[in-house]
């Protein structure tokens, strides 16, 4: 590569830098100081930022596919084989980094929010014990997720899908010693299995049908066999990675792992559950959009899917009282709006949103980090409150988060979810996505709502902190309010690089992002790909119903804000009353539809069952009729053959040896084992000797 | 007359007369040996050591054989008679017997075995006999101890005593002590110049076969009362002590004909520095005068009679130097007088260094003794006649010069040495068996 | 005359001292006599032109062997070892076999020879054929004897070592 | 003058004397004496055979036998001490732990 693609050639280093920092804290990390461990960690994820920009940069200037694509090493390379086609494949996964519009924005925004999340660690949990730990694990995480997302396979970005899974589960457990942590991480780590299982069926599938798991490779290789729309083998792909994806973005029915997940440190949350991890499903759904295009049924699974998830998590946070907890049912409910968005095939949609989710909710749990962090480690909002002229820094960055997920323009939020609306909206056949598209809708409201409940219950009214931790309130150090405002701003100009055209090309600024994704996702020669993609279908005049549509959604938000104002701030005893009247519906709420009981007593429980039955069978019938029963036996013929050794293989052995002893006795008294008796038998041997020497020599 | 021919031409008559010669002169010697080291000693102590019999304790050996002469023989109760009687015999008699082949002078000797350096070791070797059967037989621990300890420790250091000498062999190139001599006035080098290694080496072998300090661990007053002579006393033990000072004048002597150049002057070779041959008698001379000047100051008439006497004696052997000086420089006579008398000075000058690092150097604890023995002196020894032999096969076949040959040998064995003496600490070594 | 009657005193010194090795109750004193015996032999090594090899038996045997033997004796010293008795029940027909055989021998040397009567008779060769006794026996033993010599050295080493590890307190 | 049967006869002498010692006595030291006795015979054998021939070999052998018997004698002595402190007896009929 020349010169001028310097970032294009070393992107490889864009995870590497990460790893190697990872490296040094879990290998000598016991040994630095806290200041060196901040140094070489938030360095190293600040130059793979750099890289990442860098990148980003220099692929603009790119004349477009094929993408550069960095091939370290022939990783598996496992010959040749026959796909199910029949034709010939030959199957290699290198360890290659593929860097094509998606994954730039991908790095841009991981990196990115990563970095900023680092320095906000620093400052977080900065009293900790484990502080290199705690640093080795997040650069381990970036590692993987920036392996995931760069990868040029699928199997290397199974390689990055299983390593981000472990570190959740680390960082979840951080706090190892609390049960609840320890648990919670276990459980995200099995729930993950579930998808993982999809995920993989999935990769062998697609070997198995394409003969190939190269990105770059896949979208040639399903034109080049002649699909036509709704092919099985296809859509059954699209399914087992949907799983996959469900399990690792928290989606019906495997989001229950996401809320316990908020055990782990706040930087983790944000981090891991709210930025990055979580929407890898939706960058993998994005990423193989070109088998989803010639699978509409899969699409609509997503779609519903999303919805619904979108729905229900919003239900759940609007009577939840733990603050992190909310913010994570809101983190499944926003997945879901990104699902939807890819079910409907506006994959820029959901990668916009992605994008700017990532930037407003990481928001959010930081800022919800520092609430934690003044009032020294409270968690549940009914102790809250008042707290905003005592912090306002937080404070303010949390309104801009709050308005901006809530949809108010012209902040990111309402860019990327109206897209996701209008695009759903506009959605042949009409009925069904008219009917997703009210449930986003209502979706909106609802989220708008729980966010502003969570926003005056902390920050407004009157104080309901107990005295002694009243006391020491205080605004969090400079290194953790830094980039709360840094991502402040981006959520509010976030959404800008998007702007639907209907009102970017008045402002002359047309939707850059859309066009900058445009080739990842149209394939030249991909049959309905023209009919599939919601590009198009957004006619050149823009059409009144994408304004109206917009006027609702806003609509509904500030209805929402308004709900939240009236319940929450002005008439707290309405709340109160209707959590009486309804408390059938509140307690359904608040258990989360008892579905963590469901799942316990439908799976948890019986594979526990099922271990203690096969315990009592180990024990009973192997232990006790097997083994023991064995041994039994060989007590008792060994039993036997004791006697029959004693009385007649030694009894024979024993008459031999006596007969010997009888014949030998007299010989015995010869062996006197005296050296000297020997000595004068051979002298006596001499004399004889010699006796017939002299008497032949004298005859 | 004839008969007087008959019996001094006979070849038995010189070694004859020299035995008896030594057999009388010998106690002498000692007695006066021991007096020479009690006032070294009370020199080096800053005393004047024995000063009452005689002037300047001149008749104290007289008066010590006396007193031993007259001491009452105690045997101890349960001790072996026979062989705590024949003990001291045996090593005094090893002694004697390895004077034999001692030539104090040209032809000055009693006999002139081919084998002779082989002989004065091996009979000298049978010296410990004497010393532990003494301490077997008086039936004591302290003595058995002592004996033990000695026989270890002449065993020991016999290996690397008789390596040094072969260095000296393999220098000279026979046995005969004599041709010894003869070699090293043929090479103009006394070969302690040649391969002092092997010199220093068996120096210290040699005090420790004699149980001097500061190897005496065999008769250590603080341990051992007296070692294996505890139990002697009288006469017996004069015997021993007369056997030791002998066996030191063996060594002194081996060590003087082997390496010091036995009779010859110094610088033998050069007849340019022949007026050294005036040094004897002048020595003599002077020794006279102060007797002579010192005889008035005696105290008591006897005292200044004995003054006198030793005066008179000393200028005697001046007069016979110097008569000896009168006659041909070829005639065996003077030879043998010259001789005697450079043999006796370096023997002399030999046991006087015993005697300084006795007063100078502390005890020895026996595990470094034999440390020292077989970790340090025998390998340097070997490596040292391996070193002299590859050296004297350069002069034989490179046709090398004896110097440099013999600088590289004892460079080579000084390394050794070195990197032997760095090497670190090894753990005490406390020997189960002799040499084991 | 002179040579009869030095060999018969060594001769005698040496068989009286051997038996009286073999007899004396004491281990010290049978050492005493058997060493008494060694130097006799010494003795009449000398006189058959041998001195290399009488000295090198006084310096190995007597010096060294002996030493060693004598050393031995005192550490395993046992006063019971004096009281016991010294002979095993063999000792006649030991005695009497032994006999036995040196009259065999004696009839071999002197009636029983038959060829080559010089065997046992004067020496032919001039004694001094022998001498320089030291440079014959080197020169043999280095040009001729060369690899009897390195086995002898090799088991002289193999002896050394065995002795030491014998030596240990704890094999 | 001297004949070598006289030698001849001395070393029988020792020789038989030695043979005696070896097979009665029960001191294991005085046996290793004995059997020292016994090479000394040989010794004086072979050096007066040597002196009748004329030939240094016989010395030469002599030598050799006095370097076995150096060995010998060490080796002996050494298991005579090892023995002695396992079982504190000199007398060769004790020492009988191998047939039983």
């Amino acid at each position: 590569m020349s010169e001028a693609y310097f970032f294009l050639h070393n992107v490889w280093l864009v995870p590497l830098l990460p790893l190697v920092t990872a490296a040094i804290m879990l290998l000598v990390g016991r040994r630095l100081t806290n200041a060196a461990v901040s140094l070489l960690c938030v360095g190293s994820v600040f130059a793979s930022f750099v890289f990442s920009a860098g990148a980003f940069w220099q692929l603009r200037g790119w004349p477009g596919p094929p993408w550069p694509e960095r091939v370290l090493f022939e990783w598996v390379p496992a010959g040749t084989f026959h796909t199910g086609a029949g034709q010939l494949a030959n199957f290699t996964a290198e360890w290659g980094y593929l860097l094509d519009p998606l994954s730039a924005v991908m790095i841009l925004v991981v990196s990115g929010v990563g970095f900023l999340i680092h320095v906000y660690s620093i400052g977080y949990m900065g009293h900790e014990g484990g502080y290199y730990r705690f640093f080795g694990y997040m650069n381990l995480f970036m590692f993987a997720m920036l392996t995931l997302v760069l990868a040029n396979n699928m199997l290397l970005m199974f390689v990055g899908w299983e390593g981000v899974g472990l570190c959740s589960y680390l960082l979840i457990g951080f706090y190892f010693l609390r049960k609840s942590a320890a648990d919670a991480g276990k459980k995200a780590f099995l729930v993950n299995r579930v998808g993982d299982a999809g995920f993989l069926l999935g990769i062998f599938l697609t070997v198995a049908t394409l003969g190939t798991i190269r990105f770059s490779e896949l979208a040639p290789a399903v034109h080049a066999m002649g699909f036509e729309l709704g092919a099985p083998v296809l859509t059954a792909i699209g399914l087992l990675l949907f799983v996959g994806a469900t399990g690792k973005s928290a989606q019906i029915p495997l989001y229950t792992w996401l809320p316990d997940a908020m055990e782990g440190p706040t930087p983790v949350s944000a981090l891991i559950h709210a930025a990055t991890m979580v929407t890898a499903g939706v960058y993998m759904v994005v990423r193989h959009n070109m088998i989803y295009q010639l699978a509409p049924l899969a699409l609509e699974v997503v779609a519903i899917i999303g919805a619904l998830t979108a729905l229900y998590a919003a239900s759940m946070g609007l009577v939840q009282t733990d603050i992190k907890r909310i913010l994570a049912y809101s983190t499944i409910s926003q997945l879901g709006y990104m699902f939807l968005a890819c079910g409907v095939a506006a994959y820029t949609a959901g990668i916009f949103h992605l994008m700017t989710h990532a930037f407003f909710k990481a928001l959010l749990f930081l800022a919800a980090g520092s609430v934690i962090h003044a009032l020294s480690g409270e968690q549940d909002i009914r102790r809250m409150g008042a707290l905003w002229s005592k912090i306002p820094t937080t404070a303010w960055t949390f309104r801009v988060a709050a308005l901006a997920i809530a949809g108010i323009p012209p902040l990111a939020g309402f860019f990327s979810k109206d897209e996701i609306l209008w695009k759903t909206w506009s959605r042949e056949p009409a009925p069904f996505f008219k009917l997703l598209w009210l449930i986003g809708a209502v979706t909106a409201g609802m989220t708008a709502f729980y966010m502003f409940r969570l926003l005056f219950l902390t920050f407004r009214g009157s104080s309901r902190v107990p005295p002694e931790v009243e006391r020491h309130i205080h605004e969090s150090p400079r290194s953790m309010t830094i980039p709360l405002v840094a991502l402040a701003v981006l959520s509010i100009v976030g959404g800008w690089v998007g702007m639907p055209a209907a009102i970017g090309d008045y402002l002359g600024l047309g939707n850059y992002f859309e066009h900058f994704l445009e080739p990842v996702i149209t394939h030249p020669g991909a049959p309905a790909a023209a009919a599939a993609t919601g590009a198009e279908t957004a006619p050149a005049h823009h059409d009144p119903a994408e304004y109206l549509l917009m006027l609702v959604s806003v609509l509904m938000a500030l209805g929402g804000i308004w709900l939240a104002r009236l319940l929450y701030l002005r008439r707290l005893e309405l709340a109160e009353r209707l959590a009486g009247n309804w408390n059938w519906l509140y307690r359904l709420l608040y258990r989360k539809y008892y579905v963590d009981e469901l799942y316990d007593a439908l799976f948890v429980n019986r594979t526990k069952d099922l271990g203690s039955t096969l315990a009592a069978f180990d024990s009973r019938v192997i232990d006790g009729w097997g083994v023991d029963g064995s041994a039994w036996v060989t007590r008792l013929t060994s039993r036997i053959s004791i006697w029959w050794d004693t009385w007649i293989v030694d009894g024979l052995v024993n008459l031999g040896a006596r007969i010997v002893w009888f014949f030998s006795y007299p010989v015995r008294l010869l062996q006197t084992g005296l050296v000297q008796s020997y000595a004068l038998l051979f002298v006596l041997g001499i004399l004889l000797i010699l006796a017939y020497y002299l008497r032949v020599m004298t005859r | 007359m004839a008969t007087l021919e008959n019996i001094v031409h006979h070849p038995f008559f010189l070694p004859i007369l020299y035995g008896v010669v030594l057999v009388l002169v010998l106690p002498l010697l000692i007695g006066y040996l021991v007096l020479l080291e009690r006032k070294i000693m009370a020199d080096m102590q800053a005393r004047l050591g024995p000063m009452r019999v005689g002037p300047h304790g001149l008749l104290q050996p007289l008066a010590d054989g006396v007193k031993l002469m007259l001491k009452e023989d105690i045997t101890p109760t349960e001790a072996d008679r026979w062989i705590f009687w024949v003990a001291p015999i045996v090593t005094f008699t090893a002694g004697m017997t390895a004077l034999a082949a001692v030539p104090f002078g040209p032809g000055f000797q009693v006999a002139d075995l081919n084998v002779g350096l082989l002989f004065v070791v091996a009979v000298s070797a049978l010296g410990i006999f004497g010393i532990v059967l003494g301490g077997w037989a008086s039936n004591s621990h302290y003595s058995l101890l002592g004996a033990l300890r000695s026989a270890a420790q002449i065993v020991s250091y016999e290996v690397a005593g008789g390596m040094a000498l072969v260095s000296g062999l393999l220098l000279g190139g026979s046995l005969s002590l004599r041709r010894l001599v003869e070699a090293q006035h043929g090479e103009g080098a006394w070969f302690v110049f040649l391969a002092p290694v092997g010199f220093f080496i068996y120096f210290v072998a040699s005090v420790a076969e004699t149980n001097r300090a500061p190897f005496d661990l065999p008769e250590a007053e603080s341990e051992l009362v007296a070692g294996f002579m505890t139990e002697y006393s009288g006469f017996r033990w004069v015997i021993f002590m007369m056997a030791e000072t002998a066996n030191m004048i063996v060594v002194a002597s081996v060590a003087t004909v082997l390496f010091l150049g036995g009779w010859l002057r110094p610088f033998a070779s050069t007849r340019e520095l022949d007026f050294l041959d005036y040094l004897p008698p002048l020595l003599f001379l002077v020794l006279a005068a102060y007797c002579f000047w010192r005889t008035p100051k005696q105290p008591v008439g006897i005292q200044k009679g004995v003054m006198a006497l030793f005066a008179l004696i000393c200028l005697g052997l001046a007069g016979a130097e110097g008569w000896a000086l009168t006659l041909p420089a070829d005639s065996a006579l003077r030879a043998a007088i010259h001789g005697g008398f450079w043999f006796l000075l370096k023997v002399f000058l030999y046991l006087y260094s015993f005697y300084w690092i006795r007063f100078t150097f502390p005890r020895y604890r026996f595990d470094q003794l034999m440390r020292l023995g077989w970790q340090f002196l025998i390998p340097v020894a070997i490596v040292h006649v391996l070193a002299i032999g590859s050296a004297l096969l350069l002069r034989q076949r490179a046709g090398w010069g004896l110097w440099p040959a013999m600088g590289l040998a004892t460079l080579v064995t000084l390394l050794v040495a070195a990197w032997l003496a760095g090497g670190k600490e090894r753990p005490a070594y406390l020997p189960s068996e002799p040499g084991g | 005359m002179m040579d009869l009657v030095i060999f018969y005193v060594l001769a005698g010194i040496a068989v009286v001292g051997a038996v009286l090795t073999v007899t004396r109750r004491n281990a010290v004193h049978s050492a005493v006599f058997l060493i008494t015996a060694l130097m006799a032999t010494a003795g009449i090594f000398l006189q058959l032109r041998a001195e290399f090899l009488s000295v090198v038996q006084i310096i190995l045997y007597v010096g060294g062997i002996m030493v060693l033997f004598v050393f031995v004796v005192m550490l395993v010293n046992l006063d019971v070892a004096l009281r016991q008795v010294q002979f095993n029940r063999q000792k006649w027909v030991a005695g009497i076999v032994v006999l036995g055989l040196a009259a065999q021998i004696v009839f071999i040397l002197t009636i029983g020879r038959t060829q080559d009567p010089g065997v046992l008779g004067v020496p032919p060769t001039p004694a001094d054929q022998l001498s320089p006794n030291t440079e014959k026996i080197g020169m043999r033993l280095f040009e001729n004897y060369m690899l009897p010599f390195e086995i002898a050295s090799i088991l002289l080493l193999v002896a050394m070592i065995g002795a030491v590890i014998m030596g240990k307190r704890r094999i | 003058m001297l004949s070598t049967g006289h030698y001849v006869l001395l070393s029988l002498a020792l020789f038989t004397i030695g043979v005696i010692g070896v097979l009665t006595r029960r001191n294991v030291i005085i046996i290793l004496m004995s059997i020292e006795l016994i090479l000394n015979a040989v010794n004086i054998n072979l050096v007066a055979f040597s002196r009748h021939l004329g030939q240094v070999d016989g010395q030469i052998f002599a030598i050799f036998v006095i370097t076995a018997a150096a060995a010998e004698a060490a080796i002996g002595l050494g298991i005579i001490i090892a023995f002695f402190r396992n079982r504190p007896t000199v007398l060769a009929d004790e020492m009988d732990m191998l047939k039983w």
